[in-house]
């Protein structure tokens, strides 16, 4: 029930502490995090990640509205960065929590599977030899239809 | 008018993030028709429309919605998030 | 691939962010916490969890590498405790880390519930009116036929 | 001679959490059966199997298990951790 989207690395540990901590209705919690992984050749310098100003916000809104309805959530949380990122910073997360374990993971996958493909943010890999805009996943379209 | 952005590759083959555009087009397709007859960069945005997505006031949406009100539409690949 | 059976409390943030970090192979990592929930009339003393020393930890290792065998995890930690806890005081967690976000959801899912049902900890709940042993639920038995 | 465990509940209504058992039972339901014959504490223990469980040098096993060579047998509820 809490979006953000900001350009400043946010800190997971005291993120998912502060998540766990404030519930006092959930007995299970879980978190995702995405961090920048090197190409398999091990060159990137940079990922950069663009994005919608204003849409961003209200699709992860929707996408987390969308799983309240259907999981039985106390809380969310949904951060995600833009702008240029270095390998192995952190990228994005998310956090559920409700009372039963399978609520709770349900709806964080929910919100990963509809973040990566219907969240309109861009990634683009800065290597020696040049730039490149990620590709989307086949997989990853693939994963919205078993929600 | 309707404001239109683009984000990503289409930005950077059209060269601009966001323009003003005056026109009568009735759905997304028509304003694309429009926009690929204005110059070479255009065409080249919008080649394959199956590789690209589009929004109607920040709403993801089909090639054939009505512009009929809409005050922005933005084109982009397919989004990349998480 | 690390298994830690403690009666002192955990530092969820510090662990979290301990793993999330010391991830490079991995760009996806996913973490559940449990947390001691009050009772529905809440009047929730404590909980007191007793476990089988020695089989417990061979336990845990064994739905760790079953884990590890069945997905591509590059890593993985088990923290549960036992003895006295009190209300929202965290129990356990685990947490994996994967090149891809289905095999970390996948592999926490696997490790939470054989840990529900097939790690030697029994839960006893004291409330103003008496103790009582948590009762085993059949979903969670249940859960374990899908895998 | 076997070291018997008992844990939770099953710890409680025999009394004890461990104890060393002269037997020459061959499989674990033969020891719940000499156990049982003991005091009706054991009985009342063992009085439904189904619920519990058991398991021989802490592998969790059947009651059909054989015990020859076992060094260690434990009986207690279903477990609930997590």
């Amino acid at each position: 029930m809490t979006v953000r989207v900001q350009q400043a690395a946010f800190d997971l540990g005291a993120e998912v502490q502060d998540f766990a901590t404030r519930q006092t209705q959930a007995g299970a919690v879980v978190n995702f995090t995405g961090i920048v992984r090197d190409t398999a050749a091990g060159d990137l310098d940079r990922m950069e990640i663009e994005h919608y100003p204003g849409m961003t916000e209200s699709a992860l809104a929707a996408i987390d509205a969308e799983a309240i309805k259907r999981w039985e959530l106390k809380d969310s949380l949904i951060i995600h960065r833009f702008g240029i990122l270095r390998p192995n910073e952190m990228i994005m997360m998310v956090a559920t929590a409700a009372p039963h374990r399978v609520d709770a993971f349900e709806a964080a996958q929910y919100l990963m599977d509809y973040l990566k493909s219907r969240a309109p943010f861009w990634k683009k890999e800065f290597t020696k030899d040049g730039a490149e805009w990620v590709e989307a996943k086949l997989a990853d379209e693939d994963a919205l239809q078993k929600w | 008018m309707i404001d239109v952005l683009y984000f990503a590759w289409v930005r950077e083959r059209i060269g601009l993030p966001k323009e003003q555009v005056e026109t009568t087009a009735a759905t997304v397709a028509d304003l694309v028709a429009e926009l690929k007859l204005r110059e070479e960069r255009y065409a080249a945005a919008f080649e394959d429309i199956s590789a690209l997505r589009v929004a109607v006031d920040q709403e993801l949406c089909d090639f054939d919605t009505p512009l009929a009100g809409a005050r922005e539409v933005a084109f982009f690949p397919p989004m990349t998030g998480g």
